[in-house]
């Protein structure tokens, strides 16, 4: 097309906060078909300052970028790193998904609200996970691990599809056998080979016992989760406000601009991922 | 029929490349007897006439035009032109002249792919342009520069050059302001010293010396090298004919070998094309043009259809001068951007658009020859009738008595070369097949 | 800061002293509509116009904007800028001079978008009043910018036989200065009266289209959420994304990389996006959050009205009327909000 | 990424059209030659006499019509990794559809009028009606932009999806004044976006070249065309130009 009208323009240059970090791939996993983890060093090993909950922008130029949660806790023993899991759903993620150790990937972040660890200090903690959602929680049950004096009764209830779409698998074994926390898992349908629960992740929570004065829910799940498990905390008497969720957007730029990840008035990159019930509970659009 | 001696030879290019369109070159000598020699059009038929019957005569340009991307332009001329004479709407000074402009460019955009993509790379013994870009990268380079710019010339006056955007019956949809004229003008002139040096190229390319004297048919113009208006005329009969009068001249008939029409005057063939052109206007070539003839050693009148290319290099001079003519004219005189036209009749317009049924014909020198275009509209601006004479249909009978000519005279040669040489001589004429498929009008004789 | 006189046979000669060290941008007719696009002369600007088809947002916040270069397989950015010139938008309405306040609200706000901001440096606004109602789809009056109050350099009024110029910032009082001989002075209270006088008069000439007032608005629209009126308007609406695009306010964005034919780099380069369009709010597994138009409407609205006053405490609808005269469907934001106030009345 | 970099071979394959996308390739000047350096160009009839049955992505121009059109794409269709429908007539059936207007043997009948026609008339279609494709590249020519975008998208595997928003969208952006707005129709509210409103930024007006839209409204496309004194048959027509056989579809559910 025509550009007959190109002024003389001076360029000024930006100090850009598009502009990624340097991030390397120091460990792959591929843990299901679609499921991959990396564990992402920064420049000069540089901890990323994240805390639980929050997530970053990665980038590979070419491609594009897109949110993903921060999966490891801020205080596991190497702090050079930190760990993610990607689904492969479409562009992005599968160009991501290709990628192997020692190859270098752009990181923006950390951004969002974090779970409100300090609240949940003290309290009696439930987490419930479907799906991917382990993947932004696990954060927070390893910081709670780690610091587990700080919380009272923990509960980690999971719910997948099916058993081999479980993630992190060793890990959460180790998490079941430790005597201070009480586990339950479910599949909605199960292989020949599985020996646990069969059903929705809803049927697990009526048989935890709990004191709901001093109970944080911390639910992680795919949108149609949310529905239901928080409908059945409710009925247990867990307060509005004590029930914590983590929420996924289309975002573009992390940054609170973009307006793509907007819910009513609130920004899911800025005002959340994680939100406290209560806070989103009127908002059609939220859940 | 010449001497065939005792041979054999059985020679089948089937999809012949490098060509608009498809079609296949099939030879075929048994015991010393040209048993076939011709070109066979094998393009899918694509029925445009029943297409266009019953649409808008506001649209006939945009979709006839679809007939072919490289003569895209030159369809939509004959098109406005037809429909503009159905209904009697004479467009202004600056509409023609911005008219001759873009056909000009089409001219040159055309004549240049054929000389480089499609003629060189035989002349300099390679399948096609790709091993070029190695072993002649400044040709490539200077081809693809040529080329860009034409198309960057037509995006400013028509959007685009393929299916131009703003050409439309009465006028244009939008004219180029007085500042796009002069980058217009500023990129004409940068293809000068590329023209030259395309000049310089060809005169070290041999063409096959062979010559058959034919028929030349071209439009005819008292003041110009005709391109967008003129009478029709022919080497043969030396009067003018009007427009309207084309089947006195155009007689269309089918053969079995082809999905095309083929045509006829008088003889049993004619030619259409830069060498018809040449031979009948030399004279009013403007004076580079008539250098670069001078240059290249190309003299009127000449039989040799592989010529066609030169001739087609002389008319890039003629085009490229003339273009800057009327650039000139239109930077110093001011160019009128209100001289413009909506598409279509606008809501209200269409309430008191009074269109009078008639017919009406457009007739056109594209850069293959001459396009004819006829159509029938209703009172209500519907078309109800149409045909398009393809320069390409008009040239299938030439072809196939080239190559009856020709196979005969080079038979002594290897089978190779014999089909290469066939190639070189259908490539000459520049054929457009998509054209010559665009509806199968067939009439029996 | 201060108020001067400009004779109107000086405007020629204001123009052309800007001209020595802008690039100007003004209101320029095109066909029957008006566009912001950069001037030579001051003859061709029309300064009586009624809203261009988009806002002077775009030479903030451009259609298309690169944010940086990079080189294939890179994690930085080799190049991060922007190309501009220092340019004057003359002859802003007062609506649009509070369009440009929204964005900055929402790009300044921590933290603050550079590029926007690099490119606010650069331009200097200098206002034109509305000395009548543009038409009516303006609702400028019930919006309260009607009349300048600030975010503009200079703010040009006509006075009849003459200009009335207030200098707001020390960009305008840099340029005042450079055209002193140009300008007559009289005393602040003088001049400053004069303008309240001709602002009364000015008010005879606008109409207030909207049934609500400024401070009902909110209310208006906090219980609106799940009004059957916005069902009425999603069946209307087909999408197109016009409202959305001419907006002063609206400022979403997309971001995607162009990499050049040879993949060698390319850069990251973001567009404008509109929530009207379907994909905006989709996420992966096909779940979306605004599927029904009329959800994405309301969600226009609603951030014209109520979430903005939520989160930057103004109003994001500059009463502009751009949206109501662009509409194809004929959706217009006057009929839609007094249909939420008549039906909150009579509840 | 790290091995050695591995050419990818492309194919242009045309059927019944007017080679105009393919011709928008050649002017694409140097951006060519350096996309050369990524692909093999093994067949592009209309400008190079190399031929290849062994190629990646297959560029598939023209509307396919008759018997051997579609055993040829069929054939095509085994041979490449990723077919491409490259141009309206591949995509919607473009001009082409307009045939449709008509069975075969109204069409011969138009044609010939009572005279016998020797060869199968074909029946124009999109490239989707007969083999999978796996991308789109719309348009009436296909817009250089957006071939190349998609193109490097392809190459890079994350491959190319169309706008599914209105040329609206791109016709404003480009400040152009709605045709509506000037006692025109148009078809841009219904044609998916893509080729930067490259008509009406010309004067002239939307014909739809790029293909309907997923997801049209459509109750409040009829109320604009009431509105501005249009009727449905009016608007059909228009958009039959490029659409007659989505539309024909359709109709037949
Ligand atoms: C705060 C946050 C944390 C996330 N954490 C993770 C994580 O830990 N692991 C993980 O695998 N994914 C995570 N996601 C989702 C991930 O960002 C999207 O899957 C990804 O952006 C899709 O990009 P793509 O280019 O691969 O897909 P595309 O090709 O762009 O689209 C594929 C599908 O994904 C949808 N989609 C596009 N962008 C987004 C987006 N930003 N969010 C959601 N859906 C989108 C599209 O509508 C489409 O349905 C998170 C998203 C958010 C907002
Ligand atoms: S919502 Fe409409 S009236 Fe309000 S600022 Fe935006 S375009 Fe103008
Ligand atoms: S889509 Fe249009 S330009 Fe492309 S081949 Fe078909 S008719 Fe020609
Ligand atoms: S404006 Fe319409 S007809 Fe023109 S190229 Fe775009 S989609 Fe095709």
């Amino acid at each position: 097309m025509c550009k007959c009208n190109q002024d003389a323009s001076k360029t000024i240059s930006v100090d850009s906060i598009y502009s990624p970090m340097e991030g390397t791939i120091v460990k792959t996993e591929n843990m299901t078909e679609t499921e991959k983890f990396f564990e992402i060093k920064l420049e000069e090993g540089k901890p990323l300052g994240d805390i639980p909950g929050q997530f970053v922008e990665l980038s590979i130029f070419g491609i594009g970028e897109a949110p993903i949660s921060v999966s490891s806790s801020p205080t596991k023993q190497d702090q050079s790193t930190f760990e993610i899991v990607v689904r492969n759903v479409g562009m992005f993620t599968a160009a991501l998904n290709k990628l192997d150790v020692g190859d270098k990937i752009g990181v923006r972040g950390p951004f969002g609200r974090p779970f409100p660890i300090d609240d949940l200090k003290g309290n009696d903690l439930m987490f419930v996970a479907g799906g991917l959602g382990i993947v932004p929680l696990r954060s927070l049950i390893n910081f709670v691990i780690d610091r587990r004096r700080d919380f009272g009764a923990v509960s980690i209830l999971l719910g997948c599809k099916s058993p081999n779409e479980r993630l992190f698998v060793d890990e959460i074994d180790k998490w079941s056998n430790l005597t201070d926390i009480n586990y339950a898992c479910t599949v909605d349908k199960a292989d020949p080979d599985w020996k646990g629960n069969v059903g929705v992740i809803t049927t697990l929570i009526p048989g935890v016992d709990l004191d709901v004065n001093k109970t944080y829910a911390v639910v992680v799940g795919p949108p149609i989760m949310y529905k239901f498990v928080i409908k059945e905390l409710l009925k247990k008497g867990v307060p509005e406000n004590k029930i914590v969720l983590s929420l996924e957007r289309r975002m573009k730029c992390g940054l609170g601009k973009c307006g793509h990840c907007q819910i009513n008035d609130l920004y899911v990159c800025q005002d959340g991922p994680t939100f406290l019930y209560s806070e989103i509970k009127g908002l059609e659009e939220a859940l | 029929m010449g001497n065939l001696s005792k041979k054999e030879l059985d020679i089948n290019v089937e999809y012949l490349t490098r060509v608009e369109g498809h079609g296949n070159i099939v030879v075929n000598i048994k015991e010393g007897k040209l048993e076939k020699c011709q070109l066979e059009i094998i393009e899918a038929p694509r029925f445009f006439e029943a297409m266009v019957k019953g649409r808008s005569m506001f649209e006939v340009q945009h979709i006839t035009s679809r007939i072919c991307g490289i003569c895209s332009t030159g369809h939509c001329m004959a098109s406005v032109k037809a429909v503009e004479d159905a209904i009697g709407y004479k467009v202004s000074d600056q509409t023609t002249m911005l008219r001759k402009l873009i056909l000009h460019l089409e001219t040159l955009d055309s004549h240049l792919l054929h000389a480089y993509f499609l003629v060189a790379p035989d002349a300099l013994g390679v399948p096609s342009v790709l091993p070029l870009v190695k072993t002649h990268t400044d040709v490539v380079l200077r081809a693809l520069r040529m080329k860009k710019t034409y198309s960057d010339m037509c995006d400013i006056i028509a959007g685009r050059h393929t299916h131009p955007i703003t050409v439309c019956p009465r006028g244009w949809t939008k004219v180029p302001n007085k500042k796009e004229l002069i980058k217009m003008k500023e990129l004409l002139e940068s293809t000068v010293d590329d023209l030259n040096i395309t000049v310089d190229t060809f005169k070290t390319l041999t063409l096959p010396s062979f010559e058959r004297e034919t028929e030349y048919v071209a439009l005819n113009h008292p003041d110009e090298y005709a391109f967008l208006d003129g009478d029709i005329t022919t080497t043969d009969i030396k009067e003018n004919i009007k427009p309207q009068d084309y089947k006195q001249i155009i007689k269309e008939y089918h053969v079995a070998h082809s999905t095309s029409k083929h045509s006829k005057n008088k003889r049993d063939s004619y030619m259409v094309g830069a060498l018809a052109r040449a031979n009948i206007n030399f004279d009013k070539l403007n004076a580079p043009a008539k250098g670069v003839a001078d240059a290249l050693g190309f003299k009127t009148p000449c039989y040799n259809p592989y010529m066609n290319t030169v001739a087609q290099v002389v008319e890039m001079a003629h085009c490229t001068y003339d273009s800057l003519d009327i650039l000139n004219h239109l930077i110093n005189n001011g160019i009128d951007e209100t001289d413009i036209v909506t598409s279509w009749p606008t809501r209200d317009e269409l309430h008191n658009f009074k269109v009078k049924a008639g017919t009406g014909v457009g007739a056109v020198e594209v850069p293959r020859g001459l396009l004819v275009h006829e159509y029938t509209v209703d009172e209500k601006a519907v078309v109800t009738n149409a045909n398009c004479c393809i320069p390409t249909n008009q040239n299938l009978a030439n072809i196939d008595l080239d190559m009856k000519k020709l196979i005969p005279e080079i038979i002594g040669k290897s089978k190779e070369e014999i089909t290469l040489l066939s190639e070189m001589l259908v490539r000459a004429y520049d054929p457009c097949i998509s054209c010559s498929c665009h509806m199968l009008d067939v009439k029996f004789v | 800061m201060r108020y001067v006189y400009l004779d109107k046979d000086n405007l020629g000669k204001f123009f052309d002293l800007l001209k020595e060290d802008y690039k100007i941008v003004g209101p320029v007719k095109k066909e029957n509509k008006f566009v912001f696009a950069e001037v030579e002369d001051v003859s061709e600007m029309s300064l009586e116009y009624i809203p261009t088809i988009l806002p002077p947002k775009k030479y903030f916040f451009p259609q298309k904007e690169k944010l940086g270069d990079f080189n294939m397989g890179d994690t930085k950015m080799s190049q991060t800028s922007i190309e501009m010139q220092p340019t004057v938008i003359f002859g802003a309405h007062t609506c649009d001079i509070d369009g440009i306040e929204c964005s900055d609200a929402v790009f300044h706000k921590d933290p603050a978008d550079p590029y926007y901001s690099k490119r606010s440096k650069m331009i200097t606004v200098i206002g034109y009043e509305c000395m009548f109602q543009c038409d009516d789809c303006a609702t400028c009056v019930t919006m309260d910018t009607h009349n300048p109050k600030a975010g503009y350099d200079i703010m040009i009024t006509d006075a009849k036989d003459k200009y009335i110029l207030h200098v707001n910032s020390p960009k305008g009082n840099e340029i005042i200065q450079k055209a002193g001989e140009l300008l007559e002075n009289d005393s602040e209270e003088k001049i400053k009266s004069y303008l309240v006088k001709l602002r009364e008069e000015k008010m005879k000439k606008f109409k207030v289209s909207l049934i609500a007032n400024y401070n009902e608005l909110k209310d208006i629209f906090d219980g609106s959420y799940n009004s059957k009126i916005w069902e009425d308007v999603g069946k209307r609406c087909v999408s197109c994304g016009n409202c959305t695009a001419v907006c002063p306010t609206c400022y979403c964005f997309d971001i995607y990389d162009d990499v050049k034919l040879d993949i060698s780099g390319g850069d990251r380069t973001r567009i404008w996006d509109s929530c009207q369009l379907k994909p905006f709010a989709e996420v992966a597994g096909g779940e979306n959050f605004r599927e029904e138009r009329s959800s994405r409407q309301r969600h226009r609205l609603f951030r014209k009205f109520d979430y903005s006053v939520n989160k930057y405490n103004k109003f994001f609808c500059t009463g502009c009327g751009r949206c109501t005269r662009t509409c194809m469907a004929g959706i217009s934001l006057i009929d839609t909000v007094n249909d939420l106030t008549k039906e909150k009345n009579n509840v | 990424m790290s091995e050695a970099k591995q050419k990818v071979r492309v194919a242009f394959f045309d059927f019944a059209d007017c080679e105009g996308c393919q011709l928008q390739v050649t002017y694409l000047n140097e951006a060519f030659l350096g996309l050369l350096e990524h692909v093999d160009i093994v067949n592009f009839r209309e400008a190079i006499s190399e031929k290849s049955d062994d190629y990646d992505i297959a560029f598939i121009e023209g509307s396919i019509t008759r018997k051997h059109d579609e055993e040829r794409i069929k054939k095509i269709r085994e041979n490449a990794k990723i077919i491409v429908a490259y141009g309206a007539c591949a995509c919607t059936g473009g001009v082409n559809g307009l045939r449709r207007h008509y069975t075969d043997e109204e069409a011969k009948e138009i044609v010939y009028k009572g005279r016998e026609f020797p060869l199968e008339a074909g029946r124009p279609k999109p490239v989707h009606e007969v083999v999978k494709v796996d991308y789109y590249i719309h348009g009436c020519p296909t817009n250089n932009d957006e071939f190349v975008k998609a193109v490097k998208g392809i190459l890079l595997g994350k491959g190319y999806t169309p706008p599914s928003y209105s040329v609206c969208v791109e016709c404003k952006l480009k400040e152009n004044v709605c045709l509506f707005e000037k006692g025109q129709t148009c078809m841009g509210p219904v044609t998916r976006a893509g080729c930067d409103a490259w008509c009406t930024s010309y004067g002239n007006k939307c014909y739809g070249c790029r293909g309907m839209l997923d997801n049209p409204a459509e109750q409040g496309q009829m109320d604009i065309l009431e509105k501005n004194g249009y009727t449905i048959a009016e608007l059909k027509q228009k958009f039959e130009t490029y659409n007659m056989c989505r539309m024909e579809a359709e109709k037949n559910g």
